[in-house]
């Protein structure tokens, strides 16, 4: 896309212009370069021009991330890019909002203000970068480790049972849930790109590998070149995978979901946009362990009056009532009197 | 025939009754029916704590508290003479401060067992001697107000029986001479939508009128004559309102929108309940999932080119201190409104004390200085307000507004101001590359040391900012010794050099020869200026200073301190002030400190300066 | 039930022993006296000593439920008493732990404890007084307040969307989920049972009418004598409702839920027990305005390793495998060397 | 022919490298060899700032510093004589503080294109003169290692390189003649499981010992003779061990089960990491959601009868502040421990500060009287730990224990304790109702003013407390003026009133005669002390107290300081201490403040002090 060089006429842009001269400063191997440079080269078919464009973080790896995105950006403290990130959205409609956030993050110290942000529905882009580990700690247990995680604080493993990050959001009344994969810039993309088009809170999960403390954590998707394990959800279209596409998921009358084969009758027809939580809370429960199989996409996608627009409505709507605030009027109204 | 008028030159009045009783109604008609008749006001409301107690207890007693004058006055007062006591639990709860004396009127109707009992009265307090040292006019105001309303259409005996207040109101109207014509206006267009209504308390209010013209209890009236005051319109306003009004006001000077993100919280849920009847002033209003995320939307909004504001009392604005500390390292103008209440941790909700001063001056982690500006008295937040926020866009920083409980509910006349008076504390963005080319965000301002502001959507000058440590100038993150050293130093001189740009500390000292000074800071203006009227009228000489900024200091306070002999600071604390100006100036001032939860009462602190003057 | 009297021998409890000397400090009217007396009543049942049970509250109206109830207590802070109720539960698994809390208290400030308490499954009974306002800051929205609500603090209407309870406690992995209705002692009384045998976090929701600031919001339940409103949840039984229970409820293959006629078939019956979640999310997405009707009862009850257990299973498994520890060779341990 | 043997009384060797390289476990390593040398030892390791930064890059670079000698040190020392680096960037990072005239060994196979230029070297620093003024060994460790690996079973050429650590290491051993014998044990068992990664290292250790020997660079050996150190066994501790030991210790002293409420931060995490470890101790480690959930935790905890701890650093300290008024309400037994980092906000994590004194202190709404304990070294961290849990169970109060990350990650040989030389703290439950059949929760210890702990599941004692204002002696909520004033007295005379049970301040005043005072606190003890040596050996006189009771002071601390005509106060903040000192004893003290992110060094406090003395 393009905005104004300093020469007055239109630039194109590209990924480059969104690196910033920061030295990048993850580990080797962090799914979180992945992960920026699939944004880099996403940012420029957004159409937004760079300076209209913010990214608010708080604190952990993942939130290092607006260092290296040439727009505007704050890192702020911990978990509370979301309170940060509304107050901003709320105030400058104009803007391009996103947040980037981690497992501890946004689920351990920031749940409340990720799940308000949700509820609210505001015009934020929420990315979660799920390593399933508190990485900038060194190492610690996140609310999304396994039970039984053995960590530098959980020896003899961790005894918390972990939130489903997306069953979560769902049960917070957001309107847009999806997950992506790292390494999958592709499928990574095009969640980027829902978010971006969704007007409201848009919450991503994305599988984050940490090799230095969680290796492997969600090697059965990465590396899932058969797609045996990913299954993708593409709206419209039946619930498939598998090498040949031989395995499909169907809903059972007690509302949870089963696999079946792709030619059984019965095969969920993914509907995104379905105004109703309970069929993309029943796939976030999808899940390796349970099903064998991890959906990936776009789980949850609705319409919801948004709260930037809401208020932006009632201070027009007030304005449009009482005319533009006349401060003096206003200081002089209520009883007043007068002494000679 | 008219009753003898008795000259009065001040008035304290307490109306105390049941939650349900409606006393603040009927105290704030009584204070705008006194306003209009050019009298000087002061008057403090005490609620119940918090929530509704039931009918009859002593928790559930509500008062309002007047006190009118030919004069000048500066508080509530310390004891009322007049004390209207609805029920039995009023008249326990209240009695006490009566000066002796003093003219009791009570509701000899709701003295009844049920009653006597909840108030833990053994015996019927009208029907001892106990109440022998007061005047007690003892009127069946809810019988006189049913029969005055028998036969209106449509109204309950419920409803007519609630109208006693009005009766009560008119009843101390004709002893005091206060026309009642504002009020019927009033009760008019409050019930328009139910003119039986409206009918019954107007209907009661003329009766309690007439009823003390009638009556032979009463044999005099009184009158209290104008006061003397500063030619100009006069409103009458809370310390809330005040703030609030104050909050508006700086937007429209600084041409910035406002944004307040608050956290429901006595006595400071008001401030988000006015302001969010200002959308049309283009005022945006957010109430928050708690205090961190106020403090943070607000610092984010601040972030956006807003001017961002949140507002809270001593239990969320303890909690708002990690993000007051990012916004010292972004370097972001923020103002945070304390509404002082007593503490420590729930405390006393709906009391006042001055118990956060040291909090907001040093409860961040690590050097994080901040200035502090304080509210004087209910008006005095409108000013003070503005120039928190003046402060805090100028040098591109958090600044803490002190108000507390007194203030923020207490009301007085106000002296609205000339609109061209005004200050304008409009600021400038960054707009332009300010190192050859380059935008460098931590690049500061020669004399303010103020950062540029450069906001989103401002080409050419993306920048991230954040709460790492950064590097002079560049703003980049740095974990260089000397720099945070550097940076460290450059934060306080900052805040440190707003002493240069604000008004040097004014001292009241009439003949300039007193050796006491009374050092006060925020919202003990009042008593401590009524004290020194107190003690001066004794004979004795005491000067007063009153500070508004805590933070930094007025340029020539040590040398005010060293001009006098003994310094006093009374405070509603143990002594927060006090320890600062022994530590900054080495003076061996001394404290008078209550925390009662109640304001300071001019006696206890006239009492305590004449004990200073006369060692 | 019975304890230990003064002079030793067995003394049986009535609701009066749980009353405290302290004045109930409510306003007349108000759903909490009706919430407090079946407590009350329903506590001697429990078969608990009075000493060894113990509410916590925060702030609010409803957290002042503590100081009524002859037991030990903590009104706390706002928003904190699941966090501190977790403390004592974790180091006292021989205390039957309640929490009381209000909308306020539990979803807005406190929000993000509630739902860790929720997914660790700590040993809490937690109750939740819904009013849909804050009571005590006498009458400000809350986070269950519905959208446009008008308000001290929103003069044209709240903005915010406001949360399900129950959904976002099934989505924070809820054991445990229930609803109930002040002023329906049986049905309050039959929830608080099954809360006190789950053991695990237990999550009910009271709606509780404050007549003071937020009248009727729950009329049409409580005051719902044929029954046209309330969906009773039976376990095992079909969910039917109505004057004469005509209606009931089915599950679309969508995962949503529709309402048909008890005659006809696919009739939901009600598996609290089943362990997925999906259908008791389905069930907590049916209330009034979208179905006409609310199901109240136990929506929920799984089975589910509890955090407190856990923690104690590490401490005895760590003192089998290593010996009660040994101070001084605690000291000693690691390289050591002697200076003569 | 063995090498000539030079006699030293001390050595500062500091090994930097990449995070990759292993400098920890080398530093480690030979820390371990030199203790058991009988020598004293003081270690500072310098982590990148929070996560991996890239290979070879500067902020990658990870440091362990050495202090030994054959007396009593107290410092790891301010500049280095010895410095390996073992790349570029270490040597970029590291170079500006070796000695003038130092011994430098570089690994010469590290200084190729890539690696300078990513430490920003234009020029090879090996092959031009920038290195001239130190003793350079320029040795291809890299190459070496390999080489003397080869043909080892099973081991890659990446694992292989990897051990060029041990090669380093083996070189300084024999260079100080260190026995190398410990590391290959340690070696050993470390890699039990991959016997060839064993052999591997250990050759390489053997092979860097003979290299010594037989290379010709080296003209030299250099031996430091024992210290005369008190008699004892000792054990090498850095004060995150200390502190973690002292807790657990503290739960068996007080036979009250310890539970730990806490959320990971930098550089507390490690309090959290060891702890969890000790369940065979009844230790119960809840990792919370947060620093509230932490704080509150371990409230419930202490309720329930627990030695309810919580642990942090800054930023998460100052969201713990609205629990901990609450638990100053409640008055239970509370620990809050504060691992002090950089800031303010985020600041520099890693890096040491003493910038939250004041926080602590008045870091909560309204008077919130707290006492405060600081640490003064690694090992002390464990006294510091009972005696902070000594004051919280005895007087049912919160407690702050203050260390920093320069104590958390320092380490110093620690003389273990005699077991029945440490405290009995035992403490009361309440059991019996105490006020004639009726149990009054807030009926005072007339000496300590400590409230009863009445734990849940004490029959008959069944009681309510909460954060509202109680009242005196039932504990009942109270909003009564005159309670409010006498709680709060009580609250702030409760905490003063332990200056009666803690040991008076002691001064360092050899000749007795010394004119100025140097007043440190907590972690700044070594440098201190060490400038103080200085000082006294360039024939100047100077006496030094250091505080551990921050709050409240020591009795004899007011008259300590009038004892001394000048009062300096070195502080890693911008004075904080010398606040509250001149504040409470109007002492005219001045302050040496650097605020760098280092521990202080002894050279620049002895300049401060000479000037002082010499003023
Ligand atoms: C208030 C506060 N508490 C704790 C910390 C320490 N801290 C920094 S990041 C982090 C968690 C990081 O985990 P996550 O959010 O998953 O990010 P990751 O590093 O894994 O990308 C913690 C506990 C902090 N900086 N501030
Ligand atoms: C930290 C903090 N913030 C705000 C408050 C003020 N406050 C007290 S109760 C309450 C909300 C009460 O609402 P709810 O939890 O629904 O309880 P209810 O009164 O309706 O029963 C608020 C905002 C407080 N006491 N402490
Ligand atoms: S610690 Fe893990 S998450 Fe953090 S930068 Fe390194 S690899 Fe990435
Ligand atoms: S305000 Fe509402 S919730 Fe609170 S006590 Fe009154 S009626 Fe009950
Ligand atoms: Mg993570
Ligand atoms: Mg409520």
């Amino acid at each position: 896309m393009s905005e104004n060089g300093t020469n007055g006429d239109k630039v194109t842009l590209t990924a480059k212009d969104y690196r910033t001269d920061q030295e990048v400063r993850w580990c080797p191997g962090c799914g979180d370069y992945a992960i920026l440079a699939a944004m880099q080269s996403f940012m420029p078919e957004l159409g937004i021009e760079r300076e209209r464009t913010v990214f608010i973080s708080g604190i952990g790896c993942a939130a290092r991330f607006p260092y290296y995105m040439n727009t505007y950006g704050m890192h702020s403290i911990h978990g509370r890019a979301p309170a940060i990130a509304t107050g901003l959205a709320v105030t400058r409609p104009d803007l391009s909002v996103w947040v980037a956030t981690g497992d501890g993050d946004a689920l351990s110290i920031g749940g409340n203000h990720l799940i308000h942000a949700l509820r609210r529905n505001v015009n934020l882009k929420i990315l979660l970068f799920n390593n399933r580990i508190y990485g900038l700690t060194k190492g610690q247990y996140s609310p999304t480790s396994e039970l039984g995680k053995v960590t530098k604080s959980t020896p003899m493993g961790s005894l918390d049972w972990p939130f489903n990050p997306l069953s979560l959001a769902i049960g917070a009344e957001a309107t847009f849930v999806a997950r992506a994969i790292d390494t999958d810039k592709a499928g990574m993309t095009a969640v980027l790109r829902a978010a971006a088009e969704h007007r409201g809170s848009a919450f991503v999960e994305i599988f984050q590998n940490c090799p230095i403390f969680n290796d492997d954590a969600f090697t059965f998707v990465r590396d899932d070149k058969e797609g045996v394990n990913r299954i993708p959800l593409r709206n419209g279209e039946p619930i498939t995978w598998g090498a040949g596409g031989e395995k499909a998921l169907r809903q059972r009358s007690d509302g949870s979901i089963e696999i079946c084969a792709a030619s059984e009758d019965g095969v969920l027809v993914h509907d995104a946009h379905h105004e109703g939580a309970a069929l993309a809370f029943a796939l976030s429960r999808v899940t390796q362990d349970s099903h064998g199989g991890t959906p990936v996409g776009v789980f949850r996608d609705v319409e919801r009056p948004v709260y930037d627009d809401l208020m932006a409505g009632q201070l027009a709507a007030a304005t449009e009532k009482l005319g533009e605030g006349d401060l003096s009027a206003l200081l002089h109204s209520g009883e007043t009197w007068n002494i000679a | 025939m008219a009753k003898p008028v008795e000259q009065l030159s001040q008035v304290i009045v307490r109306f105390a009754g049941d939650s349900g009783d409606g006393m603040q109604l009927t105290g704030s008609q009584f204070t705008s029916e006194t306003a209009l008749l050019g009298n000087d006001i002061s008057t403090l409301p005490d609620f119940p704590a918090e929530i509704r107690a039931p009918a009859g207890s002593l928790p559930g007693v509500s008062g309002f508290q007047l006190h009118f004058a030919d004069f000048d006055i500066l508080t509530p007062g310390d004891a009322p003479n007049v004390l209207v006591a609805m029920n039995p639990a009023a008249l326990k709860t209240n009695i006490r401060d009566l000066q002796k004396g003093g003219t009791l009127i009570v509701n000899s109707d709701a003295f009844n067992e049920r009653n006597l009992q909840k108030a833990g009265y053994a015996a019927n307090p009208l029907e001892d001697d106990s109440l022998a040292e007061f005047q007690v006019h003892s009127v069946p105001l809810t019988s006189l107000t049913v029969g005055a309303l028998k036969g209106i259409e449509g109204v309950t005996p419920r409803e007519a029986e609630r109208s006693k207040n009005m009766f009560a109101l008119g009843l101390m109207s004709w002893l005091y001479g206060r026309p009642i014509e504002p009020s019927i206006e009033f009760l008019q267009t409050k019930f328009a939508k139910r003119p039986e209504i409206a009918e019954a308390n107007v209907k009661a209010l003329q009766a309690g009128n007439a009823f003390g013209e009638t009556t032979e209890t009463f044999a005099v009236t009184y009158e209290v004559k104008p006061a003397k005051m500063a030619p100009g319109l006069y409103r009458n306003i809370t310390g809330n309102q005040a703030l609030s009004l104050g909050l508006v006001a700086a937007s429209r000077l600084s041409k910035l929108p406002l944004f307040l993100g608050a956290y429901p919280i006595t006595p400071a849920s008001a401030i988000l309940e006015e302001l969010a009847g200002y959308k049309n002033f283009g005022v945006r209003t957010f109430q928050a999932e708690d205090e961190i995320a106020a403090a943070g939307a607000a610092v984010g909004a601040a972030f956006g080119g807003s001017l961002g504001v949140t507002t809270s009392a001593g239990p969320g604005i303890v909690l708002k201190a990690e993000t007051i500390g990012l916004a010292i390292m972004l370097e972001l103008p923020l103002v945070i409104c304390d509404i002082q209440r007593a503490g420590p941790s729930t405390g006393m909700p709906t009391k006042p004390e001055q118990g956060d001063l040291l909090m907001v001056l040093f409860g961040r982690n690590s050097e994080s200085p901040v200035p502090v500006v304080a509210a004087r008295s209910p008006s005095d937040c409108f000013d003070a307000a503005i120039e928190a926020c003046r402060i805090a866009l100028k040098y591109r920083t958090p600044v803490y507004l002190l108000s507390d409980a007194y203030l923020a509910n207490g009301s007085e006349p106000w002296l609205l101001p000339e609109m061209d008076a005004l200050p304008d504390i409009s600021t400038r963005f960054a707009t332009e590359p300010n190192a050859d080319g380059e935008f460098l965000p931590y690049l500061r301002d020669e004399k303010t040391l103020a950062r540029p502001w450069a906001v989103p959507g401002t080409p050419g000058l993306e920048h991230r900012i954040g709460g790492l440590e950064k590097a002079d100038r560049t703003g980049n993150i740095s974990y260089d010794p000397d720099n945070h050293d550097l940076m460290t130093r450059l934060r306080a001189q900052k805040v440190a050099g707003i002493a240069t740009d604000i008004p040097e500390l004014e001292v009241d000292d009439p003949d300039g020869d007193a050796h006491v000074l009374v050092l006060g800071w925020g919202g003990t203006y009042g008593p401590i200026a009524a004290a020194c009227r107190r003690v001066r009228n004794g004979g004795r000489k005491v000067a007063h200073a009153q500070l508004r900024h805590l933070n930094p200091f007025p340029r020539n306070t040590g040398e005010v301190l060293r001009r006098y002999d003994k310094v006093l600071v009374p405070e509603m604390n143990l002594g927060q002030l006090l320890k600062l100006v022994r530590a900054e100036f080495l003076v061996d001032a001394v404290g008078y400190n209550r925390v009662s939860g109640l304001p300071l009462r001019a006696a206890e602190v006239a009492d305590a300066i004449e004990a200073l003057v006369d060692q």
